[in-house]
């Protein structure tokens, strides 16, 4: 099954089975979503279930909350993660708020699905990766999915959690394949999971950076170096428990994510580590991720922003570098 | 029934009613200054007096059943919509038998069991969630109503206008309903709005039903809200329900008004929608000093409920962050 | 004078000149489509075909000295005021040679030099930056206008409304011009705006003065511009130019439109601007191809220069992040 | 001179200065602000030069980087760091990208103030500290002012800083008073302060938190403990050089801030500290911030959130227990 596939599966299995689940977003509806992620749904569940909305951001997310603190269940389609910018008082001041403003008179079961990432040229305001933002915010949950298993099984949670989630895919996931089971099988959000066991080095990834340290690791392996890599796949809550039992296990730590370097999940990844894992550390923990410019268009400059395989693999043999 | 009795003029005994609603609210804020001032309320607290016509009006036409949202001038909503004055007051106290628990204060009030979802702090931030519990109301088919109670300064967000423009086109069962005080905090109409002198021109670009009406005079506020749950309750689309009505004192408590002319605060006389029920009424100083008498006890019995209530512990402080 | 002129009705000189910058961009915008299918063009790219009227009539109306922001469909705004169609072809191509040097790509167009501030690839997003400007003409007193293009989606946005309602308080120097292609993206007018089949109403929720003209009839648009142009120019505060057109192809380059019926597609014949100013000029075989073959050589020596520019080194997308 | 007044010099000094500069905000005319900070500037300058808004910020951060690309240098004023959360959109990617998008071509001279803090139960909307979020975006640059020197110094090179910066101040900082020059000394963006010396423990500290963090190293000097404190006071770009520098010397440090502490600016002081000076580092690198809940409204809650002096304090033990 593919990313893409995934994500519509969880959406349209959780349908199915509650009524209170519906979508909203732009060009959802005939056209399936930009990315074609909701292609089907609008012929299986209609226009009242599966709506197209006007370009406005703020109100989307707002009306998702209101119908949320009715007891449903919306997702709403942010299309690019870019466009968060327009939504996040709506996120952050209302959507995190209002149940702790009450004084746990509400819950806000929303989820707000987005996308984002480069490598494919859109330019600056086409393929920002935001989630540092939302890990900020108490009375969220994150989620960023880096397998079809791990989108499925994600998402269909967060739709059933009753907090909002703030559900991040990836651009150029969504045609990656994976076998998964017939049934769709719920995972928990909070749970890391272990990708590739190892002894030397953690690397700790996310989205396309949990593939990319998959092909650094391989590239290790023929150099005798033994990566494990770990995906938080929920950023918050963090599940620090796997993420420093690996690094104790390994004694060094790469943090990489496809978002600027500076001030993103990485940084707060190592201070974590740093604190939990002090004793054991036996070089400092690398972080990789895009070089601190906007996304420029020119495919040479933007292949140079954002992190490679080669990058990944540069950190991990520099933590080896000394001991 | 109940709405044929709203139609007809209101009765006298009706009347009555909404003049010690109107005392009770005028009664209670008063003393919120005084407490205030007197440093017994924390945090920064905003009254309406003069606007109890519009929020009285408005709340005595809504069902129960009915939810709304409101703004960081919201005591009087509360009230009207049948919050206890305790719960109000120990709020303002931030006493665990507030109505937000301790958790709010006096931007942020809450009675979900009174349909309260929430005053909110952040202009125009409260209006989609009442756009998203009436598209809620809609797909279930429910008789409700969702209003929103916002200042004629939030008709200049962002978050007004998509609000408006989806609630028109998706035919939310929503109420918008603009108090024009006629300014925004320091700032008058004029230096905030193209159409200040005539709010209800916002409806044109969504071609949504308007009612415009003297916002001072409770009988009207009254009729023309009637009217306009009405209409948005039997499927007409949403209203657009603009009441003109006044700011006697400042924005906020302590607020010098140094912008404000003499003149302009010399109006508050003339315009206490009061001050003019209880002369339409023709009120005998007996039956005017009995209700002063009868409110004067509530907002006492409030102060006293309020100063003997449960300070939180700070630990609670990380309670109902999540569901 | 030039005011004079442009009230008068044009020559049919002038005309023929609108209709060679027409089809000059037609010919680009199919030559790209082409250049893109055949994988030669990175990134995403949106053309405007059967939206050259629009572009030409109001681009021809502005003074040197106007300036201008656009949004993700904005090859024509940028052709019809002058930038050399080489630079336009190589910033698609990603070169240094490019009018944004490659950091910009389809999106986002500049060139500072002819007032371009910017092609923007957030829907409204670049609107507020036009009142920005034109504000700066009013406190500098400079006879300049600032133009902001954007489309019927962009009109639910509410960076819009901030952006109108902010222009005509303070009376600046800023023309909104909306393009209504009846399309935001794969959602037509009717679902996604209350006023879709009048867009001039958006301008009343303002009191500003609105102008609507069709926008595939260039002589009017260019009528319409002016006028708006002279009213804006001299002072009398931001005008809202309505301008009916019809967005002929896809929403981006290889949209399947699957969204949309045979019929509305075959309407194109009819409203193709580019035939009815050819028709009005009764123009003789010869001399269509004569322009025809004008316009091919421009376009392929575009390609050309295009294709042998320069590739910015990796390194240079570090540059230009700070001033 | 007060924190207060010393914004408001460096404000009036930059507009008697320059006719470029000016100022746009929500009730920062005749009311002087809502903190009081433009008191007198009206007066001063007019109101062509000290511009009432509406609210709306998207519309206003909108405006700025528009007047800006003319050349201008706008100061506008959000009047809560909350409010952020809706000016997003522009700030990060307009007025952060549209150098980069235009390969250079333009500079966005806006400056942006706005301040937060609890610590005075204003509930959860009113008081955030949202800095990190811009941090982590290229093209900006932040500032966080400690104390009335920095705010002056550092306010007028942000004015005249040839890129859009983002000025932080706090409510609870405005009263506090030193002594400043007669005539205003710019202080360069990019430099730390070291507030206080010592050898034992590095305190790396940001606004409210450096007087906090001073309150703690009085008492730890009375346990014998000699605390270095270092004020980052621009947080983009970061002076890594002085407080790695100083991490070095004392072989321990603590980054305290009143941001939410997961993801906040302390995880990149705590990431950037162990990569450069793991080997000096004798402990963990702690953080201290406010815990993981929105800002509860009643005094004793709030006041467990937020970091107070005995949390710096025992920060700075708990990295001395280990040697
Ligand atoms: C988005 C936002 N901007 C600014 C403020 C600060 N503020 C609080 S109330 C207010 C004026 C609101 O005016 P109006 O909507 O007319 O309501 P009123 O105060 O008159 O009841 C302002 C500017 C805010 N709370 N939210
Ligand atoms: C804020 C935002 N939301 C969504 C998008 C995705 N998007 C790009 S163009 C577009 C449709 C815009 O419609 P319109 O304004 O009519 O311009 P047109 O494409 O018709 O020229 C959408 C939804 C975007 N770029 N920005
Ligand atoms: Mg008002
Ligand atoms: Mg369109």
């Amino acid at each position: 099954m593919q990313y893409r596939e995934a994500v519509n599966d969880a959406l349209a299995t959780a349908m199915r089975a509650d009524e209170d689940v519906f979508l909203m977003g732009e060009d959802i509806a005939e056209m399936g979503g930009s990315m074609g992620v909701t292609q089907g749904l609008f012929e299986e569940f209609g226009a009242e279930r599966v709506r197209n909305t006007p370009i406005s951001e703020m109100a989307i997310v707002g009306a998702g909350i209101g119908a949320a603190m009715q007891g449903m269940r919306p997702v709403v389609e942010i299309m690019y993660e870019d466009f968060l910018t327009l939504s996040l008082e709506q996120i952050v001041n209302q959507a995190a708020k209002h149940r702790y403003m009450s004084g746990g008179q509400l819950k806000v079961p929303l989820t707000i699905r987005t996308q984002g990432g480069a490598g494919w040229s859109p330019g600056a305001q086409h393929a920002q990766q935001l989630e540092a933002w939302l890990i900020h915010v108490p009375g969220l949950k994150v989620v960023f999915a880096s397998s079809p298993a791990d989108a499925r099984g994600l998402l269909w949670s967060s739709i059933y959690d009753d907090n909002p989630v703030i559900f991040f895919e990836h651009r150029l996931l969504y045609p990656i394949k994976e076998d998964v089971p017939e049934k769709l099988e719920p995972i928990p959000l909070g749970k890391a999971r272990v990708v590739r066991e190892g002894t030397d080095v953690t690397v700790i990834a996310t989205g396309p950076l949990v593939h990319r340290a998959l092909a650094a690791a391989e590239e290790a392996e023929a150099d005798g170096i033994s990566v494990e890599i770990v995906d938080p796949r929920t950023l918050q809550p963090l599940d620090e428990e796997t993420l420093v039992e690996s690094v104790k296990k390994t004694s060094r730590a790469v943090v990489a994510h496809e978002a600027v370097t500076r001030m993103g999940f990485g940084a707060e990844v190592a201070a974590v580590l740093q604190e939990k894992a002090f004793d054991w550390l036996d070089a400092p923990i690398e972080r990789v991720g895009a070089k601190f410019a906007p996304l420029a268009f020119a495919p040479a400059m933007e292949q140079f922003i954002i992190p490679q395989p080669a990058d990944v693999l540069a950190a991990v043999k520099k933590t080896l570098a000394r001991s | 029934m109940a709405k044929v009795e709203k139609k007809r003029s209101l009765s006298e005994e009706r009347l009555r009613d909404f003049l010690r609603e109107m005392l009770l609210i005028r009664r209670f804020e008063e003393k919120v200054e005084e407490r205030y001032r007197a440093g017994d309320l924390p945090g920064f607290l905003h009254v309406a007096i003069g606007q109890e016509a519009a929020e009285v009006g408005v709340c005595a036409a809504m069902d129960d059943g009915d939810v709304f949202g409101s703004t960081h001038r919201a005591h009087g909503h509360t009230l009207a919509r049948g919050t206890h004055p305790n719960a109000l007051m120990a709020e303002l106290y931030g006493k665990l038998e507030g109505c937000s628990h301790g958790y709010g204060g006096s931007m942020h009030l809450y009675d979900v069991e009174r349909g309260n979802l929430g005053a909110n702090a952040v202009v125009g931030g409260g209006i989609p969630s009442l756009v998203g519990a009436g598209l809620a109301f809609k797909l279930r088919d429910e008789p409700r109503v969702a209003v929103a109670f916002f200042g004629d300064g939030a008709t200049n967000t962002g978050t007004f206008h998509e609000s408006l423009n989806l609630a028109q086109l998706w035919k939310t069962k929503t109420l918008f309903v603009c108090e024009n005080n006629e300014w925004a905090e320091s700032t008058p109409g004029w230096q905030h709005s193209p159409v200040w002198d005539d709010m209800s021109k916002r409806a044109l670009a969504y071609d949504m039903h308007a009612i415009k009406v003297d916002g001072q005079d409770v009988e009207r506020v009254y009729a023309a809200a009637s009217e306009a749950l009405d209409h948005v309750r039997s499927g007409g689309g949403p209203v657009f329900l603009d009441l003109e009505t006044y700011r006697m004192h400042g924005h906020y408590i302590g607020d010098a008004q140094v912008y404000r002319s003499k003149e302009d605060r010399d109006e508050a006389a003339e315009r206490d929608p009061i001050v003019r029920l209880r002369e339409k009424l023709e009120l005998s100083s007996e039956d005017w000093e009995a209700l002063e008498e009868e409110v004067h006890e509530i907002v006492e019995a409030a102060v006293e409920f309020a100063k003997n209530g449960t300070d939180p512990q700070p630990e609670d402080a990380l309670k109902n962050v999540y569901a």
